[in-house]
């Protein structure tokens, strides 16, 4: 490409005398204009007006790129981008420049130091225009079809929303059937109604419509391409009926011999009675060897399990009346291609065995809540029950978490209990009972019933008693006393966890998790944002929740889908672009990508995939070689920024600050501290950046070359990095420069980092004095000259 | 006269393949040790044009003067900007001296 | 599998039995130990209830002692071990301590269940028997220091612990699943409040009753002490016949290993194990 | 990193790789060359063959402070006149004063190119660059060969770094291409090639160097000890004719650590003084011009005071003023910075006691004197296809930067219109073989081979050569019999190398570098025996012919019969082009 020398228009935009009353406005203009590729330099009080011939100056060539010094709304910039590119002006090709968020116009500064000051800011403006480049955003193909692991609550729901909005749907779920935890619920809370109810009604729409193919008894093999375009490949296990002909009539289920028990807790034999005889009794199930998908029977075929069929009994294939029996089926694989992925694979209970103290798996008749559901089908004759909150939650030997819905859970089981067996005595033992809004009405309700006891405080023993009831002994936290109970059933309440499935899923995708192996996101802004690119996690894998908040997390994580379900995916011309003759390999950028977007290309050097990065620049801030520039604010324009910042503008003396502010947090916190008012001084220059960790050393080590006094870089706080991780990859490395600083025998505390929130004004004031004063104290960088 | 490793703060590069001062060396002579730290193989052969302490991100190597040549201990070190330079020379009697230029372009 | 052991006062004097059925089991079993010489009281509970200091500083002299040896130290007496264990773990945790007493390499002290069932293992225990107890139910009981506090223990659950349950089934006896086995024995208030101490052993013998085991299996001198020995004075508060024998480990361990019942300090039991020791064809 | 030692030739990995213009050596030379033939013809096919990383590697490393060339047409200077000056520092030659014009006309325009790629060039107040001499101009040159670099990968050209080149691929008389083998993955590579230049630098390491005495400092030496002469030895054994090699370049350098003098003598007025306070130059060198004397008598002269009791010898820095003294080192820190370690390791200051100077060990530097080969205004050497620049084309000295990079330049030109009329022969794989065995025999001996190492080999060579063929503990003085003695041992060496072997890769390269040096240091004492006079006193000192013969006023040429191992040795005629004195600037 033939370099054109730039040629710049620079326009001041004076609204009401506003700058006339803070700098010496005439001077600037005189100052401006003589610098070299000015070509015309001029103040304009009003804007539309003049634009015509500006537009003429333009296509005469009298200028290729403009500076527009000022404040502008987005609307106006916007104009005149437009009005511009009409005339074949690039609408990268404009430089903003607003001298006022830097602090130019605050009162109390010297009218001399304001004018140099903004002549420096718009220097520093100049140098970066003189950089600029016509960009074009690039479009790049998306597939119209998503892909939902999990078929629980969450994926149904996400399946029918996608479905509705005409996008085509893949739902994989390992389960032979449908509906996940929820299917397997015996009622819901508040309104205590039946949850295939609301399960079979997504199902109804799925089964009506052709958008959506669910793959049961099926794995997600593997995940390879990006965004908009990934390639699928599943694994299904052999149903040995076929899909196609069963008509799910049970014929063969009636002559099955082959009877399967399902798995049994061993318990002490020693301390059974009737009532847990009762409860053993009603919890145990069994089923054919052939017998209906579950939990939800969708698809509405039979399926066989291999393992405990007898192989030459063939009984099944003799009665179908459909034929459908092929006991000859084996595994097979599917591939297809979607534009994003949602995973909804929600929870597993706590194994509450481990939590030993309550006995569980010894004594019958303790149970977990979930068994619970079961039991309240047919509940045996109970006098006596208690219910353990926290059995295992919000312990740091179990899951050092609340799960949220437990204290709701036992409520509902209390009042549906109730409604049985209206003369049981209920004992609930808690921490605190956890009812987030209105499940208050819950409580409530609960507290008024009759023989319904709350105690606070978890029982410290359970032990048989000799009736073969259990004898729980607890203290009553509120008035301190010992408790002795003895009850029929003990109900513990049990946390939610990650499913095994989340875990699987995680390492197949490389989905980062938390501490705890939910999810991890952005828990507030993006909550269903997983920290790979198109990738969207929903429901109770990112963290436990009832069901209406698992729906509400799905359907959020469809609308998080669309943009990449687009007809094309446009990508700003911000992403970072290496520059091969630099690079050496060294594959630090790679390792550092919070979204891994790099991969290698055929002569091992990284390559991006534009539609991984989220155009953070933490690769240009790592590279050693300062090889990788970001478009649109490339390494170069930023080493002329500071160039361009005469350091001894106030004397020698009186320090200079040049700030890397975040444009997420920090800037904003700097541009409201003008905005507001607050004094902010003049020391300091700012240069915005899309992330604390874009700023490469290098840079820093040119300010501190240039004579800048302090270096001041401001990202997020720990844990609040829009980039997942870009301030701590800047602190580590600023870390290694004042190790460097402090063999140079410079202070290192001329390279600070700190962290700022965007309603940090104040504190990014007291921090800038205080900044000031500190380097006034260690005197001028031994740099400056 | 080979550079002088600070293991602590070498990384090896994390142990990639080649470390940057591996890979920069005009004599072929840093490389990186069992324990993944670089070190210069045939001291005798180093040429102390310090291409490979400019290279290293971690500010890890340090270039010495033999005592057989001059006295302890005197320090010279690059910082690299993306378009300067700087040295700080540190001489045997602690007086510092710094230089500061630009290395690339841009000189108008 | 070379230890230093310690008996400690109690293996030498009320629980001589404990000490002789070990000394005769682990050879038995192949476990090299060399009785420690120069040891020192570990100021049971009671040092610890006088004096902080002193409950370290005896430990301590034990722990300085064993250091030239350079072998894990092994206890018996579940007090002893705690003692030990924690001053050991002070001194390992805290480097001024550990320069303070000039310790190179502070022992590991390990106790017998640990010993037993982790580090020689189960399955080499099992190799080693020669009359499995085929029929007999045994009843562990654990009682309170053995596995409290927990952070102590390790590697065992301190509500439910597995080790002795395992080694009874090394031995081919039954292990009955026993709630109170963690239970205190009540045995530290045998001198201050009697009745309360009492009361606690009573609990516990009564619920063993219950279960109807053929004896009872304990690895403390104390529980031993309060199990055993006060049996009688059980049965006349609870007007109730117990009559349980309460063996140690390593005795039961004994029988099963074929080792005369007079090594193993069987005859100095207070409530008979004759008819156990019979239904294991062994006649005294 | 360990690598594996290859038991057997089999387990070698043979690299093929087809192009149109092969680069040996991306230095200054082999990067403008790579620039002018990717620019001359976008479409060709260059690659570059370098032997350690194209960012920084060879002489230039370091960095540079000066530019020494560069023709102020302002001031009225033009290329004649700075050929003339070229002629005058060789003591009026011989000089190839055709290849001298030819660069000195392109020599501007390459510097500016240099500036335009982003290379600062200190300028004066107009605006032009800023003079330090009469010919230099001061740049800021740390990062002069990453900037070069940059260039030539930019333009397209392949590199292929790290890997060594060994000996040429020959079709018959005509070179097509090279032969070598990858430092870091032990690969043999064969460049098949329709044109080729050789711009591997100079030869280093041939002498023992003053500063040796200790392993800390084996090679704290003026050029670059990577340079060592495998251009030359390539040619050699290809049988190119090799002109002028007894016109050894020895520099005056700082003592006991080989830094700069010509930086503080010559751009900062710092005369050359001795122990007695005098200024040499002007007390004793006043015929040959003083301080502006040719550089073979500036050299000679501080080591005559030596010789003679006088003593140490200084360069007298303390007319500087502290600001002076401060550019001064920034200047050092541009293309040595470790010198500025060094005199801050002494605890020197400059201003206030003057910095002792010393000679080097003698290098053999066509792009200084005019050692190299013999090529034609193509920059074509006598072997078809193979073309020169920089430190390897003979016959031009005084070229240093800016004119090694014009010369990479005109070489590629040259090169370009060759490749235009060939086409490329089949590749010979006997010959190619044969190579392969040759390179990798001291691998397979392998580390447990009783033989000898690299090291020890080098060492013999760079005493015998200090000793009896001129070096600096000899102040550089030799005679007929001390020549021969050198030559019988080089024989001997040359024959040794069979025992060399190598523990690793990287000792694999030396044990090349070392046969690579025999061989240019037999031809060297050829020349230096041919030379029956002293021309360069202190460069070629015979003490047996003190005086110049006046029919030895022509080129020395070599020719090495590749079959006989013979070296056939002749005279070529001067032509002086330009007229007037040729002693004078």
């Amino acid at each position: 490409m033939q370099k054109t020398i730039p040629k710049i228009g620079l326009f001041i935009y004076e609204q009401g005398g506003r700058l006339a009353r803070a700098i010496d406005l005439d001077a600037v203009i005189q100052r401006l204009a003589r610098i070299k590729n000015v070509t015309r330099c001029e103040v304009l009080t009003d804007l539309a007006a003049p634009l015509p011939s500006i537009k003429e100056d333009f296509t005469s060539d009298k200028f290729n790129r403009i500076l527009w010094v000022g404040k502008f709304s987005d609307y106006q910039k916007k104009t005149i981008q437009s009005e511009l590119s009409s005339a074949g002006l690039n609408p990268y090709m404009h430089e903003w420049c607003d001298i006022e968020e830097q602090g130019i116009g605050i009162d109390g500064v010297d009218l001399g130091i304001q004018t140099q000051k903004a002549i420096l800011i718009i220097q520093m403006s100049l140098a970066r225009t003189r950089l600029l480049e016509p960009l074009e955003p690039l479009e790049l193909p998306a597939i119209d079809a998503a892909l939902i692991i999990g078929a629980g609550v969450s994926g149904l729901h996400t399946a029918t929303s996608f479905m509705e909005l005409g996008k085509k749907v893949y739902l994989v779920e390992k389960e032979s059937g449908v509906g996940g935890k929820v299917a397997s619920l015996h009622r819901l809370y508040p309104r205590i109604c039946d949850p295939r109810c609301g399960l079979e009604f997504e199902i109804q729409k799925i089964r009506e419509s052709d958008m959506v193919e669910v793959h049961t008894l099926s794995k997600v093999k593997s995940l390879e391409g990006s965004p908009g375009n990934f390639d699928v490949r599943i694994e299904k296990q052999p149903r040995y009926v076929s899909e196609e002909k069963c008509n799910a009539c049970g014929e063969c289920m009636k002559v099955c011999p082959a009877v399967i028990p399902e798995e049994q807790r061993s318990r002490e034999s020693a301390f059974i009675n009737e009532t847990s005889q009762q409860v053993l009794n009603s919890l145990k199930s069994e089923k054919k060897a052939i017998h209906p998908a579950v939990p939800m029977p969708y698809p509405p075929t039979f399926l066989i399990e291999r393992q405990s069929c007898p192989s030459e009994c063939r009984e099944c294939v003799k009665v179908c009346p459909a034929q459908a029996i092929e006991l000859e089926q084996t595994s097979s694989e599917m591939a297809f291609k979607v534009g994003a992925v949602i995973v909804t694979t929600g929870w597993d209970p706590y194994q509450l065995s481990k939590v030993e103290e309550y006995g569980y798996g010894i004594y019958p008749n303790v149970i977990s809540n979930l068994e619970m559901e079961r039991l309240l089908e047919s509940p045996p004759a109970i006098e006596e029950i208690g219910f353990i909150q926290c059995a295992g939650s919000r312990d740091e030997r179990h899951l050092n978490y609340c799960s949220s819905v437990c204290c709701s859970v036992a409520l509902k089981h209390v009042l549906y209990l109730k409604e049985k067996l209206p003369d049981a005595r209920c004992y609930i033992f808690y921490q605190d009972i956890r009812t987030p809004g209105f499940d208050e009405e819950l409580y409530q309700k609960v507290k008024s019933l009759h023989n319904v006891i709350f105690i606070r405080g978890n029982p410290s023993t359970v032990k048989p008693g000799d009736d073969g009831k259990l004898k729980i002994r607890t203290e009553d936290t509120f008035s301190g006393k010992e408790i002795d109970l003895s009850l029929d059933l003990l109900v513990l309440a049990g946390g939610m966890m990650p499913s095994q499935g989340s875990f699987e899923i995680a390492q197949l995708l490389n989905l980062p998790q938390n501490n705890f192996g939910f999810f991890e996101s952005h828990l507030q802004c993006h909550p269903e944002e997983s920290q790979r690119t198109g990738i969207l996690v929903g429901g109770a894998c990112r963290g436990p929740m009832n069901i209406s908040q698992s729906i509400e997390s799905s359907h959020r994580a469809a609308m998080e889908v669309l943009p990449f379900l687009n007809r094309t995916i446009l990508i700003e011309p911000k992403y970072p672009v290496l520059d091969l003759t630099k690079c050496d390999k060294c594959k630090r950028c790679m390792e550092e990508c919070p979204f891994l977007s790099y991969v290698f290309d055929e002569n091992g050097f990284p390559s991006l995939d534009l539609t991984k990065c989220r155009q953070c620049g933490n690769c240009m801030g790592i590279c050693p070689l300062i090889a990788i520039s970001l478009r649109n604010n490339t390494i170069k324009q930023i080493a002329a920024q500071i160039q361009a910042l005469k350091s001894s503008f106030m004397g020698k003396e009186e320090p200079v600050i040049l700030a890397f502010l975040c444009e997420n947090d920090a800037y904003h916190a700097a541009k409201s501290a003008v905005e507001y008012g607050l004094p902010v001084p003049p020391n300091v220059f700012f240069i915005k950046v899309p992330c604390a960790g874009s700023v490469n050393n290098a840079l820093v080590a040119d300010a501190l070359a240039f004579g800048i006094d302090g270096v001041l870089i401001a990202g997020c706080k720990d844990g609040q990095c829009h980039y997942v991780k870009g301030n701590q990859l800047v602190k580590t490395r600023s870390g290694d420069l004042s190790d460097k600083l402090q063999k140079m025998m410079i202070d290192p505390q001329r390279v600070r980092f700190e962290s700022l929130e965007i309603r940090d004004s104040k504190k990014y004031v007291e921090l800038v004095k205080s900044y000031i004063e500190e380097l006034r104290a260690m005197g001028p960088n031994p740099f400056k000259s | 006269m080979p550079p002088k490793v600070d293991r602590e703060k070498c990384d090896g590069c994390k142990a990639e393949k080649e470390s940057l001062c591996e890979q920069i060396c005009p004599g072929d002579l840093m490389t990186l040790a069992e324990d993944k730290k670089a070190y210069c193989r045939m001291p005798r052969d180093c040429w102390d044009c310090m291409s490979c302490i400019k290279a290293c991100p971690k500010g890890a190597l340090e270039t010495r003067i033999p005592y057989q040549l001059g006295y302890h201990v005197a320090k010279l070190i690059p910082m690299m900007g993306t378009n300067t330079i700087t040295w700080t020379c540190i001489d045997i009697n602690g007086k510092v001296e710094r230089f500061q230029y630009i290395n690339r372009g841009m000189l108008d | 599998m070379n230890y230093l052991y310690y008996p400690g006062c109690s293996l030498k004097g009320a629980a001589i039995d404990y000490d002789e059925s070990f000394q005769a089991v682990a050879p038995a079993l192949g476990i090299e130990i060399d009785e420690m010489k120069d040891w020192e009281c570990c100021g049971a509970t009671v040092a610890k209830s006088v004096d902080e200091g002193l409950s370290e500083t005896l430990p301590l002299s034990t722990l300085k002692n064993a250091e030239k040896e350079e072998k894990d130290l092994l206890m018996l007496c579940p007090s002893c071990y705690v003692n030990h264990l924690q001053v050991s773990l002070k001194a390992k945790e805290n480097e001024a301590f550990l320069e303070q007493h000039s310790f190179n390499q502070v022992p590991e002290v390990k106790q017998l269940l640990e010993v037993l069932a982790f580090d020689f293992g189960v399955e080499e225990i099992k190799k080693k028997i020669i009359k499995p107890l085929k029929g007999i139910k045994v009843l562990p009981y654990y009682g309170c220091l053995t596995v409290r506090p927990f952070r102590l223990g390790g590697k065992e659950s301190h509500e439910n612990p597995r080790a002795m349950e395992n080694i009874i089934e090394a031995t081919g006896a039954q292990p009955v699943f026993f709630p109170y086995k963690v239970d205190c024995c009540g045995g530290t208030l045998l001198l201050s409040k009697e009745k309360t101490a009492l009361k606690l052993c009573a609990s516990i013998l009564r619920e063993a009753k219950k279960l109807s085991p053929d004896c009872i299996v304990v690895a403390c001198p104390l529980c031993h002490f309060m199990l055993d020995a006060k049996q009688r004075t059980v049965e006349k508060e609870l007007k109730e016949k117990i009559e349980l024998p309460v063996l140690y480990i390593t005795q039961l361990l004994g029988i099963a290993l074929g080792i005369d019942y007079k090594k193993l300090g069987l005859h100095r039991l207070v409530t008979s194990p004759k008819s156990l020791l019979q239904r294991t064809g062994i006649n005294i | 990193m360990a690598e594996k030692i290859p038991k057997s030739l089999n387990e070698i990995q043979t690299e093929v790789i087809a192009t149109d213009l092969l680069i040996i050596g991306g230095g200054n030379a082999g990067c403008f060359a790579a620039y002018e033939a990717k620019t001359k013809n976008p479409s060709l096919r260059v690659t570059i063959m370098e032997k350690a990383h194209i960012s920084r590697s060879g002489a230039t490393a370091a960095g540079m402070d000066a530019i020494n060339t560069f023709i102020r047409t302002d001031k009225g200077e033009t290329p004649e006149k700075l050929v003339k000056w070229s002629r005058a520092q060789v003591g009026g030659g011989p000089i190839r004063e055709d290849l001298a014009l030819s660069n000195a006309e392109l020599l501007n325009e390459t510097v500016e190119l240099l500036e335009e790629w982003g290379l600062p060039i200190v300028k004066d107040e107009d605006g032009h660059y800023k003079l330090r001499g009469r010919w230099d101009i001061s740049i800021q040159g740390e990062q002069l060969k990453p900037i070069m670099a940059e260039k030539a990968m930019e333009v397209g050209a392949q590199v292929f770094n790290r890997v060594v080149a060994t000996n040429l691929l020959m079709d018959g008389d005509r070179c097509v291409g090279a032969m070598g083998f990858g430092v870091r993955d032990g690969k043999f590579y064969v460049f098949h090639s329709k044109a080729t230049i050789v711009s591997t630098g100079g030869a280093c390491g041939i002498y023992k160097s003053p500063v040796t005495d200790y392993s800390g400092a084996h090679h704290q030496t003026w050029m670059c000890p990577f340079n060592v002469g495998t251009g030359y030895a390539i040619g050699i054994r290809g049988a190119a004719e090799m002109t002028s090699m007894e016109q050894r370049w020895i520099a005056i350098r700082t003592k006991d650590f080989c830094g700069p003098v010509d930086t503080i003598s010559v751009a900062f007025g710092c005369m050359i003084t001795n122990a007695k306070g005098e200024r040499v130059m002007e007390v004793r060198y006043k015929d040959v011009g003083g301080d502006k004397a040719a550089r073979f008598y500036r050299l000679n002269a501080p080591m005559t005071e030596w010789l003679e009791g006088r003593g140490p010898t200084y360069v007298d820095t303390t007319i500087l003023s502290s600001e002076e003294a401060k550019d001064l080192r920034e200047d050092l820190l541009n293309e040595r910075p470790s010198f500025v370690l060094f005199l801050a390791s002494r605890g020197h200051d400059i201003t206030k006691e003057p910095v002792e100077i010393y000679g080097s060990d003698p290098y053999i530097v066509g792009g200084h004197t005019g050692s190299g080969y013999w090529v034609d205004m193509k920059r074509m050497t006598t072997v078809p296809g193979l073309f020169a620049a920089g430190e390897t084309a003979g016959g031009n000295p005084n070229k240093f930067v800016g004119g090694c990079a014009v010369e990479g330049r005109l070489s590629a030109r040259g090169a370009v219109d060759y490749i235009e009329k060939t086409t490329l022969p089949p590749l010979d794989t006997k010959q190619v073989e044969k190579e392969k065995e040759r390179v990798f025999a001291p691998f397979i001996r392998g580390p447990e081979f009783d033989g000898v190492n690299p090291m020890e080999m080098e060492e013999r060579m760079q005493r015998l050569m200090d000793e009896y063929a001129g070096g600096i503990h000899q102040f550089y003085r030799m005679n007929e019999e001390r020549l021969d003695h050198a030559l019988k041992n080089i024989k001997m060496l040359q024959d040794q190398t069979k025992y060399l072997y190598a523990k690793d890769i990287h000792s694999l390269m030396s044990a090349h570098e070392v046969s690579d040096r025999l061989d240019v240091a037999e031809v060297l004492v050829h020349h230096l025996k041919y030379r029956k006079e002293t021309r360069w006193p202190g460069w070629q000192t015979r003490m047996d012919y003190p005086e110049v013969d006046p029919d030895m006023d022509c080129f020395v040429e070599s020719v090495r019969d590749p079959k006989t191992g013979e070296i056939k040795i002749f005279k070529r005629p001067f032509k002086q082009l330009i007229p007037g004195d040729r002693t004078k600037a």
